[in-house]
């Protein structure tokens, strides 16, 4: 038996003994643990899990054991997400710090913010939001324009951010300010760490279409800042954000992995299809066709990165392919249902009724958040056909 | 006969315009939805647009009624459309008025036609059973029992139904579901035996009333015109209502489209402005003639009301379908090109976005009226 | 009775005793007697027909009798239009050089150019060709590369033209040309006239993809055109063409009065709908409705122009929406017809199938000639809804 | 279990590719159709696609096949698309061949396999009737009449039946029309008494006959598979026909859509690559999106049909309807993005909008194709 499958076989004796039978079960948004400070938990059994990951290592299984990570290879790494995988058991906790700017910070890192944060984080005692989007840089985010002025071994920030998920929740923010308001756009920019209990920081929830969300506005006027907390160079912040960024797909997996909550099209449909005619009919066979097609090439592209081949052309069009089915699925839906798709609240409707009307509100966001739909079809255009600029 | 204003109409178009920027503009709506008002619209402005003679509009002369026409109303409704007001204007007055107009007795008319002109009394049309619109497939029972009528069943989507003073109920008193013949009209008072009303809340912040009536009882002088030949005076006001809501979703539509554009010109990104890149020019320009298209399709339509012309069905299909998804793609667009503050509650954009679902739905959407036009042109 | 109803009466009559019966049916393509050197005639009555008008002065109503028009003024035009209209009397020649060219040359032209060009056209004894078009100029026609070199008294023309209708049956050519180099690219084209007998012009008809069409190449070779020829002032033309093309709708108004070919798109998928199903019947209805929605937009352009309105905003979209609708009608109708839409010549399908097939593509043509629809799109963005360039 | 080519995939794919390039290249087809080719294709080079083996690619073992399945064909078919080159490979192969192969007895099997897979003889399947696709709409009649069989009707676009040395013909030997029971198959010599063959030419330059058979008589030996139940066998080799000519448009689409992306970058207009426009860059993006979609259902497709799946109906409606869609559009937009000279027969772009339409006729288009996945999906 080599190393590996002695590990393999060791971790799975030991999530069979560790993890409870009720956190094999797939998970529903509302049952994600979130660490932090303010880490809660809806039954003993998600306690129980949270603190044998926790003290195992395995928040953050392939940071170094200095930093309160499990330590482990790459190889390793990946048993543990197969027996996992295999057993079905739930992520313990969910945790952006970790996920985003965990690697960052072993990156870029000075070795008083690598002790300061990681082993903290890795034991899921802090909640880390994102602090990059604002109102006038959405998608050109270089235009950015929260100012953080240099005052002695303090930076002083003053502007806005939002769209920062969870910003109500969060016991510290990774932000992008502008430090060098003379320099180009993309230099000028330093990556910093904030405390959300600073004086002179503000967060208000933003009401979407579709009702109450977690995106948060976060104001700063006058936050001190220590100029420690600045994560790599001053002024080459817009580096570390894009490092920071290529972390964020394998992190958003994670969300996928974990539910967020979407309805099966054609079961959700079937009562309303019966009495909607062929028309209607086709649509919906369209829009299954099109899930479908989205699916397999999930599966192609999995297949071609295993074979090692060039994966950037099919991978530039999963985000985009993704967001605009879902968007579509509920338009459909919403469509379909009738004067029944059309209330949020209240009684005289199903759940289900109910449920369509709201994620259709509420997927409306899907094509604009995270690189809306016109900045993916530029980078296919540009990068993928190589179009000229 | 024309497309166009004439000079009456335009006044009233003017004058509503400025009474809806001034007294209703969208942030009366939002309050209305911010205090959860059980009412649906607001009296007091009702009152107001009853003085600027809306609601006696298209009422038959003897009644008082303005001489307008539904091409002066329907300029109305598409004032309406771009703030959002509530009304009750399609139901009091272009379903239940048009209806009793059209088919009810002298002593119904006489009695209500004067009441709804004066902006005094809320009717609502009783009609949806299933979820998507189709008036052939009623199937809530109506029959003679004892001298007198006995309607039950239950109807969804009442428009209004919630805080009308009567209720006008299609039935189907004879032949099977998806027959023209067999459909009778009923007005029946919600607080009668057997009939009960669920207020719903939509999604655009209005409501509309679940009605459900066990075996209510009601007497000769509670139908409408001659029992099951109601067909041909009901699609005829429907066809009315469905232009007058595709005049509401114009409004709609155009004042959705220019905030876009507006913001298109204004937002900034990469230093220029957005309304700079091909591509969402493009998007816009399409926009902008599907709107002017539009506009044509509902001119005619309105005209064709008032003329009560033999295209008129065809017409009001047509425009409804254009508006229904005109609607669906303009507002789509709307909140997509404002990006993260289009899905946020702060802009009215997604006001504008509910409320042209509702109008979608109401009274037949584009595929509901394909059919129809299909059906209409023979084929 | 005012002296415009004296007028109409007296044309009335005129048009009762001149026009031959034949001559007040509706016009097929076929039938369309085209002026110029090589004129023809089906029958005897169309030369009667060709020949009372042309001596009557009525092939150019409008222009004074002195260049051989009919010296009628605006009202009087109008008149004679409307009784044609009202009697069905066709046109008794279609001519681009009455329609286009003569307008022009009566703005700008010298007295030697009016005097030799335009008593000839308004004979109907030349046919003339529009030159415009290049292979590198199409939507952007200012970059059209024919050089015309003034040597002595002449101007050395060589280069290519292309899409010039009926070229091989033209008797002259109005053509841009650039005689200036050097300059930006609208100044530097001159407006010239050029004789096709001249040495050194070659024609070749353009096949398309629905086969043969009027459309022709032409080649310049070394031609020498008369330096006199050259209408406006040298290094003006764009000017002058610029004003030509406002003539263009109202000349192709009168094709459309001709009847170019266009199926009756419900009589010719009836025998389709039947088997197509009710997936097949949405689509043909919208089809419909389409082309309903744009004949009431014309009718209400037509209504504002009456009233005086601003149609500046419709009137921009007239372009875009027909050629497209026409196009999409027989995508649509060579769909519906399954595998009997896929044969334009030959045995074994019907004369309409052939036809949809032919019309299928050659309606190809119609969203990029005469202002691509992505032209009209940008003019209705920048123009009509004022979005910055 | 793959999406991806095997090495000998691979290699299959490549030899043709190669091959194509210098012996059937676009304008072999030009040439084909400029001389009025009577066949629609060339002997020559379909003696040397026999000589690669194409025809024996899906064989039985035991004649001779090569083993690179579906996939490996799928992906001779893709290269096919991008050149044009006219081959009877799927009448003959795909259809004949894997009837006989699925169906027939062993004498006929061991009569026509060899030859097919050797390229020495050609087969074609009568199979439409009516406008559209619709294999349980067959009517043609197929009765008993003293010991014999007798064959009845018409039969349209038959791919290659013009010079088929061989007919399959789909004939109903009972229940009605609509029925999937009651199909049974005949081989017929287009030499036979009442057999009367029209050859068609269609805009794609290659030819379909008509077929018209008037009493036909056959002997029992001219039976493939049991009377009155080859639904399944033939709804099974359709789909892989339905596959490979997906596999056939794709390779048109990117083809087409290869060449109007270099056109995007070279043709300048305003002085300017027309590649630098966003409205013409998000376009081409979108139908780049498309591809890739299409790319993955077709390798699922071809998969499925080599491993006789029980998701292989669905996975080939899934691949035929959307590149049926994707070949219209991405033609369309082909033409449109080359402007003045895509219209023109001297660009290739033409011909390969008129490939892409006879294959998206070909075995049901997109409509088709949805309604049939949504009946194997259960709706």
């Amino acid at each position: 038996m080599s190393g590996i499958d002695e590990f393999r076989a060791e971790v799975r004796r030991w999530l069979e003994a560790n993890c409870p039978a009720s956190m094999r079960t797939p998970i529903t948004n509302e049952e994600m643990v979130w660490g932090g400070s303010r880490v809660s938990f809806q039954n003993e059994d998600q306690r129980i899990w949270f603190e044998r990951m926790r003290d195992r290592g395995w928040f953050a299984p392939d940071w170094p054991s200095a930093c309160g990570g499990g330590g482990l290879g790459p190889r390793e790494q990946r048993v543990l997400e197969q027996e996992m995988l295999a057993l079905g058991c739930r992520l313990p906790q969910y945790n952006l710090g970790i996920w985003m700017l965990g690697p960052v910070l072993l990156e870029f890192g000075t070795a008083a913010q690598k002790s300061e944060h990681l082993p903290r984080m890795a034991r899921g005692e802090v909640r880390w939001c994102q602090g990059f989007s604002e109102p006038n840089a959405g998608s050109d985010l270089a235009s950015l324009r929260t100012a953080a002025v240099r005052d002695g071994d303090d930076f002083v920030v003053s502007g806005q951010k939002t769209w920062t998920s969870d910003g109500d929740k969060a016991d510290w923010m990774y932000a992008l300010v502008r430090t060098d308001p003379q320099a180009k756009k993309q230099q000028g920019i330093s990556f910093i760490m904030v405390d959300m209990k600073s004086p002179g920081v503000t967060v208000r929830p933003i009401e979407l279409i579709s009702g109450t969300s977690g995106f948060c506005e976060v104001f700063f006027d006058g936050v001190r800042v220590p100029a420690k907390n600045v994560v790599g160079d001053i002024n080459q912040g817009w580096g570390v954000a894009k490092r920071l960024l290529e972390h964020e797909r394998a992190a958003m997996s994670k969300f996928t992995e974990g539910g967020a909550p979407s309805l099966d099209a054609l079961v959700v449909a079937a009562p309303y299809l019966a009495g909607g005619g062929p028309v209607w009919r086709d649509r919906m066979a369209a829009a299954l066709m099109d899930q479908h097609a989205f699916s397999l090439t999930a599966r192609r592209l999995q297949e071609m990165a295993l074979a090692r081949e060039d994966v950037a052309g099919p991978g530039s069009i999963m985000k985009l392919v993704q967001s605009e089915q879902e968007s579509a699925k509920y338009e459909l839906l919403q469509q379909l249902m009738g004067h029944r798709g059309l209330s949020m609240e209240g009684e005289g409707f199903t759940a289900d009724e109910r449920a369509v009307c709201r994620l259709w509100l509420y997927t409306k966001s899907y094509t604009i958040a995270g690189g809306a739909s016109e900045i993916q079809l530029n980078l296919i255009a540009r990068r993928v056909l190589g179009l000229p600029a | 006969m024309t497309l166009l204003l004439d000079d009456e109409q335009r006044m009233l178009r003017d004058s509503a315009q400025q009474f809806l920027a001034t007294r209703s503009p969208v942030s009366a709506l939002r309050a209305l939805r911010d205090r959860g008002d059980e009412r649906g619209y607001d009296p007091e402005i009702w009152r107001e647009m009853a003085d600027l003679g809306w609601p006696a509009a298209v009422l038959p002369a003897e009644f008082g009624g303005l001489g307008v026409g539904y091409k002066g109303l329907g300029a109305v409704f598409e004032q309406v459309g771009r703030t959002l007001a509530a009304t009750p204007l399609l139901s009091t007055v272009v379903l239940a008025g048009g209806l009793l107009a059209e088919a009810g007795s002298a002593s119904q008319r006489d009695l209500w036609l004067p009441k709804i002109g004066a902006g005094e009394a809320l009717l609502a049309l009783a009609i949806d059973e299933a979820p998507r619109h189709d008036p052939t497939q009623v199937t809530l029972r109506a029959w003679r029992e004892a001298g007198h009528w006995r309607l039950d069943g239950q109807k969804e989507f009442v428009l209004d139904g919630h805080v009308a003073d009567r209720l006008i109920v299609v039935a189907r008193s004879a032949d099977a579901p998806g027959h023209r013949n067999g459909l009778s009209l009923f007005l029946v008072d919600p607080a009668a035996a057997g009939v009960q009303i669920e207020r719903t809340w939509l999604v655009d912040s209005r409501h509309a009333a679940r009605v459900r009536l066990a075996r209510v009882q009601l007497d000769d002088a509670a139908l409408i015109g001659a029992p099951d030949l109601a067909f041909d005076a009901l699609d005829c006001v429907l066809d009315r209502a469905r232009a007058c809501v595709a005049a509401e979703l114009l409004g709609v539509i155009t004042e959705a489209f220019g905030r876009t554009v507006s913001y298109l010109k204004e937002r900034v990104q990469f230093d220029v402005p957005i309304g700079s890149f091909q591509a969402l020019q493009h998007r816009a320009a399409r926009l902008y003639v599907e709107i002017e298209l539009l506009r044509s399709c509902l001119a005619a339509a309105l005209e064709a009301a008032d003329a009560g012309a033999d295209g008129a069905a065809a017409l009001a299909s047509l425009a409804k379908a254009r508006a229904s998804d005109l609607g669906e793609r303009t507002l789509n667009e709307a909140v997509q090109m404002h990006g993260g503050v289009g899905v946020t509650d702060v802009l009215d954009i997604g006001l504008f976005l509910k409320r042209a679902r509702v109008l979608q739905q109401a009274f037949g959407d584009g595929t509901f009226h394909r059919d129809r036009y299909a059906s209409l042109r023979g084929f």
